[in-house]
């Protein structure tokens, strides 16, 4: 068991996967020689060549078009996109190709191909290099959409879609990926996808968030504790489909419900957590559905001082938590 | 070209690489397209079938095409319009109709989608969607993942005029000719996006020239004529095969009838348009190169297109008496093992 | 005053604008001699010309990202997206591009584009002639969605969008052009955007929706009445902004919310409008917030007996409503 | 090329159409924009600027490219490589810096965007996204709305290599030759995106070559030669304002640096191609031709130099003190008239 961050935990389970399995192959910009511009596929075109980790033309469409191809012709393609706000050139070929492929063909073909997309912000990316994709994805039947935010659950999950036979996005938060280090074990195993995980059990209010927001989330939940306020916090990690049963439990036992997310609240994730909870737990609920996120402006500003202004932070999250218990 | 040809025919009873025998073999995959195509549309009228797409003018750059392939190991990334090289690869007419009508025991898709669009079961032809030009990519994937596998098969990809103006058709070309992939980019030029005219699609005359841009060779062709398309292919089948990376090729054909049934072409071609294609339809084409090749008489003509006709209405007796599906399987194959994609 | 269908008041308002105003020019696939496949561009190439009525190449992308050029530099593009499912190669241009040019240039340019997108099923579309695609355009800031369903909202709500100094994407529903009739005035006015409208006042129960499902929605309303219930209908309209204003307070003075849409539920406006209401409305409700939506399976099968079980009817709605009333 | 300009510019002491006063200009330029440029790496150090893209190497292909065009009325669609075009408009080294350090003053984008994107309040130079390519069509919109308009204006619209391949670049081109727009494809080919070398991008060598798939032509040119690259400008310039249609123009440079502040060249690129490389240095090959041509002496040049590093001094301790944003303008032109974009 060796303490890793995020991203080695990343590159170390394709590293591992790809020695498994030889139809496991690695593409997107710069994956070769570079080892990525964040280093997830470092060491992998030494160890593999060039015919498995393939440094692709800067087209986005084409390296989720190419990887759906070799995906169902026998392969299991991992495409790398180089940052979460170029996924949308892929858009295509991703919502409304590999998502239907198994349904529109009535079982006859399948697409088992992972999409690694890097998101989020608090990086001092500007509009460009700190978009939140999640929503789409999470939209549309036919594609699993997970969202790890320790190196534990991003090595079980990365397997998980690894090995899926279905097309599988997954979604690394930037600002984890050196921030967040943990312990993760050597030996094979991975985590269903589909499994909401309670990482910080609590009596007196249910937080549900993801990402890098589960982090600030859990610091928010010490410091209330200090306050003796036991706050429960939900780590959604799969985003697609979401953990119903798990969102509802906690939220029906604690009575109260905060939903924190770092993408823009309207027509988003936690938009969808608030319906499950306001249809499921009604009756069991105390206070209102409350959702904490960033304001609807284009997500984010470049200055760092806006920035910081935009991102949910763990003093927000803990105003919102006094906020709600207080009711 | 057919002239070369039929000459060569004359003297050796075959046709460049393709023998007497497989010549009337292929006109007679044509003659029961049309009757099938024809019939198709007849459904359309009668309320029965939704829409489809006619191979009408299309007929002999398919068959032609397909025959210079091999359908025990190679992969075909069909377009809504492949209507003839379905048949061509061994598609029985009762499965084309369970399509059009929306049947339970359609292969391709169990009517989840249109016609023409899913996987086949028996060979490797499939057509995800109906977005235009989104094959081209997934075709660089599958001849990418032949490369690896070391396999001999080639991908061929098929795709209208219109489709060549995506982006996808770009970068399609572009990561193949980069990796040398063993994929046929086969365009079927009929001079037409539903109503835009070739003039407002591209500022250039021929598809095939492109294929320079990408550093493999591109090919036009007469695309009713059946040797000169079957003679193109051959040859980028043999490059493909040896390793050699992909080919463009261009047929020229005619759209004889509308976009689709929901179309009314006279909207937008003129009369004097419309009056001009019936110079290439090419099931007229290949009956007088076979006849007067001595490779077909007037009498066996007759016959094939009375079995094709019977063939026929055998087929539409049989799939209008079939059963359409019920609700319960809708819920079917969303992700492996499920019954149901839902959020639970 | 004169009884139009949908399609007729979309044609009329782009030919009454396009002469009103020159710098208003339409572009996308067949919009010229064939007049749009849905017939919404008839006769405007020969009114106009080919410099105002431009047929494009089939190429979305450019489609998009050639108007928002235009836009930019003076004109007020009107780009046509044939159908809804083919808008996914545009996404970069619109959720990508023509959503921040005001934010990003810190307003120093703008796009006063208008993207029409005939969407939604019971056409017998099969997958790709059905798709809703509304969500990822309602989740991004700077851009507004309208989703007119009556030929009134119809005019009113693209001369907004025409007239708008930013990009507006309008949602028509393809089942309604030809089905839909109403009363539309022949002189000019306008329906601001973010204004949802309720259709049918009540007291009982108020029901949530847009697009065909309004029809529906009305149509369950008027059976529910027979048997004594007196149900609102509130058509929002304005997919981004919401109207949270007019679903808070009819939420709240009925005490019961049903939300009505035809998209699949995960993530979507149905989710964004139950979490307005859980949040704003949570004291006032005497019932849990009900959602009605067809299943999470790709929208939609070309079966018609499988086309019609997948979505929702006026009969279901009615089922909904009942079971909502009894709680 | 260099060389033949050279004699000419001996005779005339103007070298083709351009003045020696207007070279020692454009000379003037490329160094500021050098100081500059290394300055803002020396800030990114620092921990100043956040992250910063060089356009050490591409100096002489941006001022010769610029100075072909009509900033009075021309449009300028730039990518975040442009640094040395935009001084060459007449960006103030002190813009520049505000962008590079996200100070509320920044004239592009008031410090919500990464630096040289946004827009510029007086000449008609923008960057929306930093989303590669997505700049092309745009630009042909932008040449359709001047062909509609009766404008003179001329588009250019700049992009790397890499852009060549996505198929946002493959639309706008076959849409611009469609409709003979006047807009130049301006394509600054350093061989590498970021890492991928250029044989991993495409399957060919020129960028330019495949301006004859769109109808238009294409030109190859040694971005270190300013007077090559201004003829190829001057010529698409006037091609665009005559109404004779695009073109496509491939400037061959060097990136003499890693591909941004947060890269490290040394991992993919060999010690020999960082070597060679400064052969290719285009202020030394200006410099030389200027003093070959008896435009520059010695002492002069010196002088040049101390200007421009006395210029950047000084606008850095300008910019330095200057504020940054308050949080409260975060909110502003979201939509017209809205100081919130929000669901309200
Ligand atoms: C991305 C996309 N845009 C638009 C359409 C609508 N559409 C269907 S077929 C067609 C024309 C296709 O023309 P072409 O590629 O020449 O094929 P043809 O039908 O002529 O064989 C169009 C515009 C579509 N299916 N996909
Ligand atoms: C659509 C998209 N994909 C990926 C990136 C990340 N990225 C930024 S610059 C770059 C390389 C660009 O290379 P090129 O076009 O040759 O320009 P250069 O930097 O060499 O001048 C990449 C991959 C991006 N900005 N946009
Ligand atoms: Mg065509
Ligand atoms: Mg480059």
């Amino acid at each position: 068991m060796a303490e890793q961050t995020v991203i080695e935990a990343v590159r170390q389970t394709m590293l591992a996967e790809m020695k498994r399995d030889d139809s496991v192959i690695v593409l997107g910009e710069d994956v070769g020689s570079r080892g990525g511009v964040f280093l997830a596929t470092d060491g992998l075109v030494e160890e593999f060549g060039e015919n498995r980790v393939i440094d692709t033309p800067l087209a986005e469409s084409s390296i989720c078009g190419v990887a759906l191809g070799a995906a169902v012709n026998g392969m299991r393609p991992i495409a790398e996109i180089q940052f979460a706000d170029f996924v949308w050139p892929a858009i295509n070929q991703l919502v409304g190709e590999a998502s239907k492929v198994r349904y529109g063909t009535n079982g006859v073909k399948n697409a088992p191909m992972t999409v690694r997309v890097p998101y989020g912000g608090g990086v001092r990316g500007g509009l460009y290099h700190s978009q939140s994709i999640e929503v789409l994805f999470a939209h549309t039947p036919g594609l699993s959409v997970v969202a790890p935010a320790t190196p534990y659950d991003a090595k079980g999950l990365l397997v998980s879609a690894i090995r899926s036979n279905d097309p599988v996005i997954v979604l690394e938060h930037k600002r984890t990926y050196r921030l967040v280090k943990g312990d993760v074990p050597e030996e094979n195993y991975s985590i269903p996808i589909g499994n909401a995980e309670i990482k910080r059990p609590g009596s007196d209010l249910s937080i549900f968030t993801y990402g890098l927001m589960l982090h600030y989330s859990l610091q928010a939940a010490e410091m209330a504790a200090a306050s003796g306020l036991n706050v429960e916090v939900v780590d959604l990690r799969t985003l697609r489909p979401l953990d119903e049963e798990t969102i509802a439990e906690s939220a029906s036992r604690t009575g109260k419900a905060l939903i924190i997310q770092e993408d823009t609240p309207a027509v988003s994730i936690s938009s969808e957590v608030a319906a499950i909870i306001g249809e499921k737990c009604f009756f069991d609920l105390d206070g209102p559905i409350t959702r904490l996120g960033p304001p609807e402006i284009p997500p984010m500003p470049f200055s760092p001082v806006q920035e910081a202004a935009f991102m949910p932070s763990p003093e927000k999250i803990l105003d919102a938590i006094n906020k709600l218990a207080q009711i | 070209m057919s002239a070369t040809a039929n000459q060569s025919s004359k003297t050796s009873n075959t046709t460049g690489r393709l023998s007497g025998d497989r010549l009337v073999e292929l006109y007679r995959t044509m003659v029961l397209s049309r009757y099938l195509d024809e019939r198709v549309w007849l459904l359309n009228r009668q309320g029965k079938a939704a829409i489809a797409a006619s191979a009408q003018g299309h007929e002999a750059t398919q068959v032609a095409c397909i025959e210079a392939t091999d359908p025990s190991q190679d992969h075909y990334l069909i377009y809504y319009r492949q209507f003839t090289a379905m048949l061509a690869l061994g598609t029985e007419p009762e499965e084309m109709l369970r399509g059009f009508l929306a049947k339970e025991a359609d292969p391709m898709n169990a009517a989840r989608q249109f016609p023409l669009h899913g996987a086949h079961p028996r060979v490797d032809l499939f057509n995800f969607s109906n977005v235009i030009a989104t094959q081209l990519p997934q075709a660089a994937g599958v001849a990418l993942a032949d490369k690896l596998k070391g396999s001999d098969a080639v991908t061929i990809v098929f795709f209208g005029d219109g489709a060549s103006s995506q982006g996808d058709t770009h970068e399609a070309m572009n990561f193949a000719g980069v990796h040398k992939l063993p994929v046929i980019f086969f365009c079927e030029n009929n001079r037409y996006a539903i109503s835009v005219p070739l003039e407002n699609q591209m500022g250039i005359e021929s598809v095939a020239s492109r294929a320079s841009g990408y550093g493999f060779p591109g090919v036009q062709v007469d695309g009713t004529d059946v040797l000169a398309v079957h003679e193109a292919m051959t040859a980028a089948v043999d490059r493909a095969r040896a390793g050699d990376g992909p080919t463009l090729i261009e047929a020229s054909v005619e759209r004889l009838l509308p976009h689709t049934t929901d179309d009314d072409h006279t909207r937008y071609r003129s009369a004097d348009d419309i009056e001009k294609m019936s110079d290439r339809d090419p099931i007229s084409i290949m009956s007088e190169l076979l006849k007067r090749s001595d490779l077909l008489t007037d009498s066996q003509d007759e016959s094939i297109h009375a079995n094709a006709k019977k063939r026929v209405n055998h087929a539409t007796d049989t799939v209008d008496a079939e059963p359409y599906p019920g609700v319960e399987s809708m819920f079917d194959h969303v992700l492996e093992g499920s019954a149901n994609g839902g959020n639970s």
